[in-house]
């Protein structure tokens, strides 16, 4: 890691998001340490995706700062280039593997797309970062030659963490990127996520509704429901001593050996 | 239920509003001004220069002018023509009737021939399926006043079966009379409405809910009337409309081919002569109705799903 | 020509089971090719001249040099079908590329940007809509008189809110995917992701829509002619061959008419199924050659 | 013991525009009377079209080979009124209500629909009955639910309608395909739980297909484990999880991370998840499987009795010795 920052790279402070009159996020404040993993869990309609897409702006926030990179970015950009500057601070990779990516367009150009944004590399320089890329999310050439459709729902989603890493950002957000593949593809994804982790010091912000994915990847987790945050910590204690009703509810919500379906009393008529 | 309704009477009102608008403004938009348009190129005797622009109050300002013609429109004044020195509105209403019976009677072959060929085609695969997607590909693309010329040369001039001009007199030689012009307006509609019907319902078929039904030991037959045809008959509602909609403009084509007096015929006429009042009455008429025709279509196929209904969203 | 041959490049571009035409739809675009070769080449070929009346000939059977014989005037009706062939392709042409590009620029505009501009672009679409091309013709004939062009103009503007609504609502859907998202995120500008990728993956819908436009605006071309507001006589133009050649068809010589009216339902039946095949066929698109050495083409 | 429903060597070709291609090869699966039997396998794997073929609800010109027994009868053979006797009371639950719901009918057209159809019940006491077992799925005021439209209701409560739906038809067999893969997970277990509740009670068989092995094991008596269009293992559920017989259910076991602890890395299956097509000659895992052999590429395993299960693999016994020695 270059230099050892201490202050958080990722910080939000008392978000909030209206729909009309719906409250989709209310006062949701969290911090990501550099190569750190934070999950946000919580069913539909808690608000954490649109958390994510208000970080990456794609929404824009009703109140409330978002900070990365020590820059603001609550407000949306000005410029281009200081969209393509956030491009290079926080990046995200979607749930649908299948519209990822530009069915048009083979992963080799798409990820070259993203380099030519972003870096001042020449053309030779940018295949060999392909490549380097390709090879980091257990791709061959053969995949990044060939056309989207030819490519099954796993290696789509590694395309599409290259692409993101592409732009070197300090910050990936994952939003259910795994939830749309099968255990064994979900596995290989989880595993490549941990290695890029590793060898390039990204820091994640994983938001996913399974647990135990939750578990493998992320060091702290925040739990959120209808629109705030109802616990946080780190993922072991989470998990292992629930504080609040409603991450205990989930976690006997979540299927193990051993575990029955139990009807709750007073719903029965 | 009332908040969409009320949502679509705006939208008629504002969408007339413009439209009539542009109607009144193709006066100024003409070369020269105002008042030659009005007398098409023709000199004028001082006094009916004078009535013309006491009418039109050709003096005042734009907009002042426009609301004037408005409120003339609204009260059934709709100007005066130059060529028969006749209130546009009379000479309107005399050939209105004319221009509905046609139309009416276009639009009840299409609905019925339409949907019921498309229907069949949709339920029967094979032979009569293809039958009808050949049949329908060939028919759609003859436009009503290529119809009207094969449908004169064989049924009028060497069957002689049916009448190839003029309107007839009285109210059964009058439907005589209105056959062929009515078959040449509804042939492309027909088909294209049939080719809609067969690909919707066969659509719906495929559809999860249809997979539901059929897998809970329901009859095939009841599963397509009340699944497949409840469900496609919004989408067919609403191209139906539109293909009725579309033939208020095309009805000029058959009444010219067919020499009936009807308003699309005499708004040709009155292109050709430049008695620009009554091109500027006939299309506010004429825009009038298919806006209507158009916005009852929508309305009519809301009530089909109840999803707009109740205000859920669609 | 442009669009027509851009469909049929669209079209053949298709391989393997990407967007294959069928055999419906190459015979549909081999009608079609046939026929944008004679109206270029073929009136050079016909050595009569399509405006020489001779009333001696007036409704002639076929005869030497005159293979389909003569019109009401005395006229030779081969040569005036060809010379007929080119306004009646030419004017379709112009009023799909006019209404094309506007309706495509105002939806992918609107669905773009959104908000209340998206509001605003759909209050007057709607508005549009009001007018049906053939009035709008009407119309814009009663005020500046007779003439192609100005019937051209009038059905191009008519057709815009259809193909802007069409355009639109598929590029909304478009605009919400992944791909598009993930690029905004990127940083990449508005427009560089519009036309290096919303438009190409439009391209299927937009080719589809550009060919049965071609064949409503024949059609609606010929209407305006038959009025005798198109088209003015002695030139000649299928849709005033069908109207002129009415009075011929009450007195048994239907030749003319039938010949014109063929010729545009053909066309029509064509562009039909070639338009109904490229909606159908899926999005051609082409590999990266990352393998060869060239320089990158991602453009 | 003739079960409720016998499938044995059942085999499904699609017909494609290239070439016909294989989903199901040779399944044979049995359930006994009111016993659930779960059936899981990842994309390809054919445990839908298994399902679907009990009823026929296959796409058309789909060839089927091999013999399915409903109640002793083969249902190959039925036709017409005999047919959609046995869909009738067979019937289906659906990943997706929303999409499997008519959108332009109330829930009270659903619910009774069946019933007032098949012409044994009329609207009233239909109505009635309807409002009977949407107390029993756990939804309140059956009278002002009836009158509603789908898109009203949340996910949660669209499922526990088609729930209801299939009660009312009083069935002797319930098949459930990933009934609960849209839903959230807290949904998931109230909705498991009526289900399972609910078919205790009634002494429903039921064929249930998941992709999530855990909450197949949860709910079912036995568990299929089906890849590539064949089945891999048949076993009483409680032993699936700690002592499977087949390499795949290992791997899939150890590739699903686990809610008790973080592994430093995940055991990974390589390669994709292929469908009966694409599989390859011998045993259909052979190209993934880590404990593969000469003899697995060539000889294609057949589905054998062992301990208390069935399993298709030829290193079956030798594998299990060494896990257990």
């Amino acid at each position: 890691m270059a230099e050892q920052i201490k202050e958080p790279i990722l910080e939000l402070a008392g978000l909030r998001k209206t729909f009309g009159e719906a409250v989709a996020v209310d006062d949701v404040s969290l911090t990501l340490p550099p190569a750190g993993a934070v999950a946000i869990v919580g069913e539909s309609g808690s608000g954490k995706t649109t958390v994510a897409r208000m970080i990456v702006g794609l929404e824009r926030p009703t109140a409330g700062r978002i900070t990365a990179c020590g820059r603001d970015r609550s407000a949306p950009p000005r410029s281009a280039r200081e969209r393509r500057r956030r491009g290079g601070e926080v990046q995200i990779v979607f749930q649908d593997p299948y519209s990822s990516l530009d069915p048009r367009q083979s992963p080799g150009a798409a990820v070259e797309e993203i380099l030519r944004l972003h870096t001042s590399l020449s053309a030779p320089r940018r295949r060999e970062r392909v490549a380097e890329l390709a090879d980091l999310v257990g791709l061959s050439d053969r995949h990044m030659a060939a056309l989207p459709s030819a490519l099954s729902g796993g290696q789509r989603q590694r395309v599409a963490i290259a692409r993101a890493l592409a732009a070197e950002p300090r910050i990936l957000i994952l939003d259910e990127s795994v939830a749309a593949l099968d255990v064994s593809i979900q596995a290989q994804v989880l595993n490549v996520l941990a290695d890029v982790r590793e060898r390039t010091g990204v820091a994640y912000l994983f938001i996913s509704h399974d647990l135990a994915v939750v578990r493998q990847i992320a060091d702290d987790i925040v739990v959120m429901r209808h629109g705030s945050i109802v616990e946080r910590g780190p993922a072991a204690r989470v998990l292992d001593e629930p504080g609040h009703p409603y991450t205990r509810l989930l976690r006997a919500s979540v299927p193990r050996p051993g575990w029955r379906p139990t009807r709750k009393e007073q719903e029965k008529a | 239920m009332v908040a969409y309704l009320i949502r679509r009477a705006i939208m008629l009102v504002a969408t007339l509003l413009v439209s009539s608008f542009v109607v009144f403004a193709g006066l100024w938009a003409a070369p020269g001004n105002p008042l030659a348009t009005l007398s098409g190129g023709r000199s004028l005797p001082p006094e009916a220069v004078a009535v013309l622009v006491e009418r039109y109050r050709l003096d005042d300002p734009f907009f002042v002018q426009y609301a004037n013609w408005v409120a003339n429109a609204v009260r059934g004044d709709l100007g005066m023509s130059i060529t028969l020195r006749q209130d546009v509105s009379d000479l309107i209403a005399s050939r209105a009737g004319t221009t509905l019976s046609l139309i009416v009677y276009a639009a009840l072959i299409v609905l019925v021939v339409g949907v019921a060929f498309g229907l069949l085609a949709a339920l029967r695969p094979g032979f009569f399926d293809s039958m009808v997607v050949v049949g329908t590909a060939m028919v759609v693309a003859v436009p009503p006043f290529v119809a009207a010329i094969v449908l004169i040369g064989v049924f009028a001039v060497t069957l002689r079966w049916l009448p190839a001009l003029g309107n007839g007199t009285g109210f059964w030689d009058g439907i005589r009379h209105l056959t062929l012009p009515a078959f040449a307006l509804a042939a492309s509609a027909t088909a294209a409405v049939a080719r809609v019907t067969r690909t919707s319902v066969r659509e719906q078929m495929g559809r999860e809910h249809v997979q539901t039904a059929v897998s809970r030991g329901i009859p095939y037959a009841t599963v397509v009337r009340r699944h497949a045809l409840r469900n496609a008959a919004v989408p067919i509602a609403t191209l139906a409309g539109m293909t009725v909609a579309s033939m208020i403009a095309l009805s000029a084509v058959v009444e010219r081919a067919f020499g009936l007096n009807g308003l699309g015929a005499y708004l040709v006429t009155s292109a050709l002569s430049k008695d620009f009042s009554v091109v500027q009455g006939i299309a506010l008429v004429l825009v009038t109705a298919f806006v209507l025709v158009n916005t009852l279509v929508d309305v009519g196929a809301a009530m089909l799903d109840p999803r707009i209904k109740l205000g859920g969203r669609s | 020509m442009t669009v027509v041959s851009a469909t049929l490049r669209a079209g053949r571009g298709g391989r393997g089971e990407r967007g294959r035409l069928g055999a419906l739809g190459m015979a549909a675009a081999g009608v079609i090719v046939l026929a944008v070769v004679l109206a270029a080449v073929g009136p050079i070929l016909t050595t009569a001249d399509p405006n020489a009346s001779d009333i001696t000939h007036a409704y002639g059977a076929p005869a030497a040099g005159h293979p389909l014989g003569f019109d009401g005037q005395g006229r030779d009706l081969l040569s005036r079908l060809l010379t007929g062939a080119r306004t009646s392709l030419l004017g379709p042409l112009w009023i799909v590329t006019l209404s094309m590009a506007a309706g495509i620029a105002v939806a992918i505009t609107a669905a773009w940007v959104g908000g209340w501009l998206d509001s605003v672009v759909s209050a007057v679409l709607e508005v549009m809509f009001a007018f049906p091309g053939v009035l709008l013709a009407m119309l814009v004939a009663a005020v500046f008189g007779p003439g192609l062009n100005a019937a051209v103009l009038a059905l191009a503007v008519a057709y815009i809110p259809y193909i802007a609504r069409l355009v639109r609502s598929a590029a909304l859907a478009e605009r919400r995917k992944p791909y598009i998202q993930a690029l905004e995120v990127q940083g990449a500008s508005a427009l560089s992701i519009c036309v290096r990728h919303l438009v190409p993956n439009l391209l299927p819908i937009i080719a589809a829509q550009a060919t049965l436009f071609f064949s409503y605006a024949m059609v609606d071309l010929a209407i305006v002619s038959f009025f005798g507001l198109g088209v003015q006589p002695p030139d000649a133009d299928w849709g005033t061959m069908v109207g002129g050649g009415q009075s011929g068809v009450l007195q048994g010589y239907p030749a003319e008419s039938l010949l014109a009216g063929g010729c545009i339902v053909v066309l029509v039946v064509a562009f039909n199924l070639l338009g109904e095949r490229l909606s159908e066929g899926r999005p051609t698109s082409r590999p990266w050659p990352w393998r060869r050495t060239r320089a990158v083409g991602a453009a | 013991m003739s079960g409720i429903l016998e499938i044995s060597r059942l085999t499904v070709t699609l017909p494609t525009p290239d070439r016909p291609k294989p989903v199901l090869s040779d399944v044979s699966l049995s359930i006994a009377e009111g016993q659930a039997v779960g059936l899981v396998g990842e994309s390809g794997s054919g445990k839908s079209m298994t399902a679907r073929s009990i009823v026929r609800l296959l796409p058309p010109g789909a060839r089927v080979e091999g013999a399915i027994r409903y109640q002793g009868t083969d249902v190959g053979g039925l036709r017409g009124a005999a047919l959609r006797e046995l869909r009738a009371g067979v019937p289906m639950i659906f990943q997706d209500p929303r999409a499997h719901i008519n959108p332009v009918r109330t829930i009270g057209d659903f619910l009774t629909e069946a019933l007032r159809i098949r012409g044994r019940v009329g609207r009233r006491q239909a109505e009635q009955r309807a409002v009977r077992v949407l107390g029993e799925v756990g939804i309140a005021d059956g009278g002002r639910r009836l009158r509603q439209y789908p898109h009203e209701l949340s996910g949660g409560l669209l499922q526990r309608v088609m729930i209801a739906a299939t009660l009312l038809a009083e069935p002797k067999l319930l098949l459930a395909d990933e009934p609960t893969t849209a839903l959230d997970v807290t949904t998931q277990a109230e909705v498991m739980a009526v289900l399972d509740e609910l078919r205790r009670e009634r002494g429903l068989a039921m064929l249930f297909i998941t992709h999530d092995l855990e909450l197949a094991a949860a709910v079912c008596d036995r568990t299929a484990v089906m890849y590539a269009g064949r089945v891999m293992e048949v076993r009483a559920s409680a032993a699936l999880h700690d002592d499977p017989l087949h390499p795949y259910t290992a791997a899939l076991t150890a590739a699903r991370p686990s809610l008790e602890r973080r592994a430093d890395r995940l055991a990974t299956i390589p390669g994709r998840p292929l469908s009966a097509f694409e599989a390859p000659d011998g045993c259909v895992f052979c190209e993934r499987c880590p404990h593969v052999r000469e003899g697995c590429r060539t000889r294609r395993p057949e589905l054998r009795p062992m301990s208390d299960g069935e399993v298709a693999c030829l290193r079956a016994e030798e594998l299990q010795a060494a896990s257990h020695g």
